[in-house]
């Protein structure tokens, strides 16, 4: 196997409810693999699973069978305090809704993820005007969320997602609510962030996002099913 | 009796705790029942879940631990003025045999509890839940004590009876009584003196021992003694080192020291004490664990911080209980 | 430590976001923390005050008991009660209610004991032993009668006379809670006042050179005459310390009721978390927050609220009982009389008081957070991601 | 200035404000003793055994005095004094 294979999901399944009449298998049997620096998008209609698969690789939730190996290391069983360790440090996410705190100021939204570490309130305060200059968010910093622009809003979620350094962006349908004007600002910022080595993961249905060029690689996923294209 | 605002609140407070004891005594059974950390069931993952309900519980219980068994304590002596020859603590416990259990319960508990979280901290440290089982097994033990401390403790105050004539500390702790109290004030001055320098000394020398070398006897003795010094230090406190607080030969009461007349120092007494004997022990349980724990480099370290603690609990407990030895006038020689 | 001050940060940022809800606990933890607080500052000083006093009280009284009530005591047991090994001087005290039909009130009089000093707490003078027609009154009855040193008091005796009496000395305002409703006046004229009989007295005051004897001497005069009922200074006192434990205590539970009622406020509040609240601690899980953080977090929004609440309820408290005389429940708390003495309380208050209230509501409130926050805390970080 | 170093501003002043309460209270109560001790004196002088609070009934005005088991002894219909009256506790009941 490559060494610079980031994550590989080894035919892993998730159940929901299991053993009860509404039992369903959302993921089944899904393998891929992710390398360093990649742009690699999971493609599928909605409700065909990607959303699961990008929870299961991102360390959100416990596959109920297979292997997911991160830098080498099976965190597919892992207890969930541990998941939660190894999430903060490694992934980044966007989700579908920003997902943004109303009432508090864009700067403390993109401070979330440090509040239960180490990191003195000075660096973290360095931390999050640098992010704000690149991502040109600087003139809203002590604005509440909610009164920002989507796209606005969007860049918010992205600084949040890149505060603490983290080795993967996860991004969940990032365009599903933006018009596509926006949605090519934001194709720009994620090349942006692959030109300085990001490795980004997709789930979308969106064409203008698959058919970039920056678009390393496209699993199609239906009915819990991953293929590679 | 019951009518007494202090009653009242231990009261209430045991009845909160007992409750929130039961329920976590419910969820440990299950996890003794269904735990098996290498599967990933929903059943396992809510159990992972309930285990830090049951940590947070263990460290509210802990809490209330530390200011009951200060309230019973201040509540039992504000109670002596309804007893005819009590005067402090002492003739208020003696007016029900009962309280002096509830007082030993309160101690032990405190002291388990304390263990408890100690033993939580080390498994939260390591990635695989080693002592979850051990955790709920102890939450199981812990749950008949503290409902016998809260038990007994109802018994006592609802079965005083002011009108009941009570022997005060000057009778209790003079050499010529009955019981433990009086046999240990009975011990001469000198041997008691003797069995505490010992002890203390020993503590020092094995901790530093443990704390240098990589040699797990060392710290299984260490622990021992911390206990051997706790017992033998409570001891003393009534043999001979409340006697140069109060500047006294004959007043051997281990709870006047707690009142405004003697500036409390009772608390820091006590609670270095308490402190001290924790840390220690838990130096010698970690050892104990270590063969469960992967991650040993854990364990090494927690050990050190309980090491170094308990050694530096231990050097304030001196320095306080020597203190007035060292610098009053007042000296025991003769008596 | 640091990441308790940033999550602490994060708890007020996410109190502060709902200020109304925690506003509206905040004023109801307070109110109630300060009614409770009250009721025990109130009751402890009161008792303290109470105690430390009759501590002059005498060692033993006996009273005669006649048809099962008190009944007025012959001289004859004087002289039966010296005879006991171990007793000093005993002595006859004579005292009467006198309800004053003028004003509706009830006054206290005594015919003074021979050597009364003089002390700072009487303005004027003193009556002599044996001058008649004189009296030395309560602020309390100098207030009903509107009375000033040199004013006549004037009393209806047994046989629908009035006595007139020169007030010689008035106590002062500072010994009300002793003096407010005493009337002391001389023997002869109390003898004329309740037409006492010959050879009689309210009842005896007996000294003891050994206090440790009193509890024997009292067995013994039981024993010697069997008709009278001794009363022994610790008795009193010990009475006086469970009326008040009562008191506070009574109250207290009654209060309790209030605490419950805030209890279940608080965890209909917590448990009842708002789809928003939960969306909130399902984005912080999903970035990165650990259960024991979201803990973290809950545990410094309850401690935010009780221990800020509970100080403030303290202090507000102290100042409403001992500034103020309480009086925001005055007659519920304090009782009321026609001749009330407005007595300010000496603050007898010290850490036990406040180690008893923090159990009274801290732990309680701190309780019924405890599973919330778990509930809480325990959202699956992939919930947001499910929308 | 962040709003945790406000919050434990305010909690430290009031902690600041309750010690200093404390301390001017047992000041108080000390300052207090001389004209609590000649109380005492006047107390043992005059023989009294009773605080003069409430006065309306004999087993208000003085509590240790009168005979707990009747508590509506002033005359048949008399209200009872609350909350004076409630001050009095229910009898202890013996058990043997």
């Amino acid at each position: 196997m490559n060494s610079d294979i980031l994550i590989s999901v080894q035919k892993v399944s998730k159940c929901f409810n299991r053993g009860r009449p509404n039992e369903i298998w959302p993921v089944r049997e899904a393998s891929l693999y992710v390398k360093k620096g990649e742009v690699v998008v999971l493609k599928g209609p909605s409700g065909s699973g990607k959303t699961t698969l990008l929870g299961l690789i991102g360390c959100m939730s416990r596959p109920t069978s297979g292997r997911i190996i991160l830098k080498g290391q099976d965190v597919a069983k892992l207890p969930e305090r541990f998941l939660t360790e190894i999430r903060r440090k490694t992934f980044g996410f966007i989700f579908q809704q920003f997902n943004l705190i109303k009432g508090i100021s864009v700067r403390e939204n993109i401070l979330l993820p440090l509040y239960p570490t180490g990191m003195s309130f000075g660096q973290m305060s360095e931390r999050v005007e640098e992010l704000m200059e690149t991502l040109s968010l600087s003139h809203r910093a002590g604005f509440p969320v909610e009164i920002l622009s989507g796209g606005e809003q969007q860049r918010v979620a992205i600084a949040r997602a890149l505060i603490n350094n983290p080795d993967i962006l996860m991004a969940d349908e990032p365009t599903a609510h933006l018009d596509s004007k926006l949605s090519m600002n934001l194709l720009e910022t994620l090349g942006l962030l692959k030109s300085r080595g990001m490795t980004i993961v997709i789930a979308t249905h969106d064409p203008l996002v698959f058919e970039t060029e920056m678009v390393d690689r496209v699993y199609e996923v239906r009915d819990g099913r991953v293929r590679e294209r | 009796m019951i009518f007494h605002p202090g009653i009242i609140a231990l009261f209430l407070g045991s009845a909160v705790v007992v409750l929130m004891l039961l329920y976590i005594s419910l969820l440990s059974v299950r996890v003794l029942r269904y735990w098996d950390i290498r599967s990933s069931s929903e059943l396992q993952l809510s159990l992972e879940r309930k285990t830090y309900l049951t940590s947070t519980i263990m460290n509210y219980i802990l809490g209330y631990q530390i200011v009951s068994a200060l309230l019973f304590i201040y509540t039992v002596d504000s109670l002596h003025t309804e007893f005819v020859g009590a005067m402090c603590a002492t003739g208020v416990l003696n007016a029900n045999p009962v309280g002096w259990y509830v007082l030993y319960l309160k101690v032990l508990n405190l002291l388990l509890s304390g263990l408890w979280i100690g033993i939580n901290i080390l498994d939260q440290r390591s990635p695989e839940y080693p002592l979850t089982r051990l955790k709920s097994a102890l939450v199981l033990i812990l749950l008949p004590l503290i409902a016998a401390e809260g038990y007994l403790e109802v018994r006592y105050f609802l079965g005083l009876d002011p009108a009941v004539i009570t022997s005060c500390c000057g009778s209790m702790f003079s050499a010529q009584g009955k019981g433990l109290a009086s046999s240990l004030t009975a011990i001469p001055v000198k041997k008691a003196e003797a069995g505490f320098a010992l002890v203390w000394t020993l503590f020092f020398i094995s901790g530093t021992l443990s704390l240098k070398y990589k040699v797990s006897s060392f710290k299984y003795v260490f622990s021992i003694i911390s206990v051997l010094a706790f017992v033998v230090s409570l001891a003393s406190v009534v043999s001979f080192i409340s006697l140069y607080f109060y500047e006294l030969p004959t007043h051997h009461c281990p709870f006047d020291i707690l009142q405004a007349d003697f500036n409390y120092v009772g608390y820091p007494l006590y609670i270095s004490l308490f402190l001290c004997t924790i840390t220690s022990m838990l130096t010698g349980i970690y050892e104990a664990l270590r063969r469960k724990v992967e991650r040993k480099d854990v364990v090494d370290r927690l050990q050190r911080k309980t090491t170094l603690s308990g050694l530096v609990f231990g050097l304030l407990f001196l320095i306080i209980s020597l203190w007035p030895m060292v610098f009053s006038s007042f000296t025991l020689q003769g008596y | 430590m640091i990441k308790h001050l940033k999550i602490l940060e994060f708890a007020l940022s996410s109190l502060l976001r709902r200020k109304l809800k925690n506003l509206a606990i905040v004023s109801v933890f307070t109110t109630v923390t300060m009614v409770i607080a009250s009721i025990l500052f109130l009751t402890h000083s009161f008792k303290k005050e109470a105690l430390l006093i009759l501590q002059g009280s005498p060692e033993l009284i006996v009273q005669r008991i006649q048809a099962g009530r008190h009944a007025l005591i012959p001289l004859s047991y004087v002289d039966a009660i010296k005879g006991l090994p171990g007793v000093g001087d005993v002595r006859p005290r004579y005292w009467g209610y006198y309800y004053d039909p003028l004003t509706g009130a009830n006054f206290t009089v005594i015919a003074y004991p021979e050597g009364i000093r003089k002390t700072e707490i009487i303005e004027g003078s003193l009556p002599g032993a044996n001058e008649h027609g004189y009296c030395l009154i309560g602020s309390g009855v100098a207030d009903a009668r509107f009375l000033q040193i040199g004013d006549e008091l004037f009393l209806q005796d047994i046989k629908g006379r009035v006595l007139s009496l020169k007030v010689r000395g008035i106590f002062k305002k500072s010994s009300q809670i002793l003096t407010n409703d005493l009337v002391i006046i001389s023997r002869p004229d109390f003898d004329r006042l309740f037409g006492f009989p010959e050879g009689h007295a309210t009842d005896l005051t007996v000294q003891v050179y050994n206090p440790t004897e009193i509890q024997n001497i009292a067995g013994k005069v039981k024993k010697l005459l069997p008709d009278t009922r001794p009363i022994t200074r610790s008795e009193i006192l010990r009475t006086y310390d469970s009326l008040f434990n009562w008191r506070g205590g009574m109250l207290l539970a009654l209060f309790a009721s209030s605490v419950l009622a805030f209890v279940i406020l608080a965890w209909d509040k917590a448990t009842g978390l708002s789809a928003e609240e939960r969306q909130e601690i399902g984005i912080l899980k999903a970035i990165g927050w650990e259960t024991s953080d979201v803990l973290t977090l809950k545990f410094w929004e309850g401690a935010s609220i009780s221990l800020i609440s509970f100080l403030t309820g303290i202090i507000l408290a102290y100042i409403h009982v001992f500034y103020f005389s309480a009086v925001l429940f005055e007659p519920a708390l304090k009782g009321w009389s026609v001749l009330f003495p407005d007595f300010r309380l000496r603050p007898y208050v010290d850490l036990y008081q406040c180690f008893v209230l923090f159990m009274v509501t801290v732990v309680p409130y701190t309780a019924s957070t405890i599973i919330p926050s778990w509930k809480a805390a325990i959202t699956d970080p992939d919930s947001v991601m499910r929308g | 200035m962040k709003r945790y170093q406000i919050f434990i501003s305010i909690f430290l002043f009031e902690i600041i404000v309750l010690v200093f309460l404390l301390f001017s209270a047992s000041a108080q109560v000390a300052k207090g003793k001389k004209e609590m001790l000649s109380l005492k004196d006047l107390c043992s002088e005059l023989s009294l055994t009773d605080l003069s609070v409430w006065t309306e009934a004999r087993y208000t005005r003085n509590p240790s005095q009168a005979d707990w088991f009747s508590p509506f002894q002033d005359f048949p219909s008399s209200v009872e004094h609350f909350p004076a009256g409630s001050l009095i506790e229910p009898p202890m009941r013996r058990k043997r």
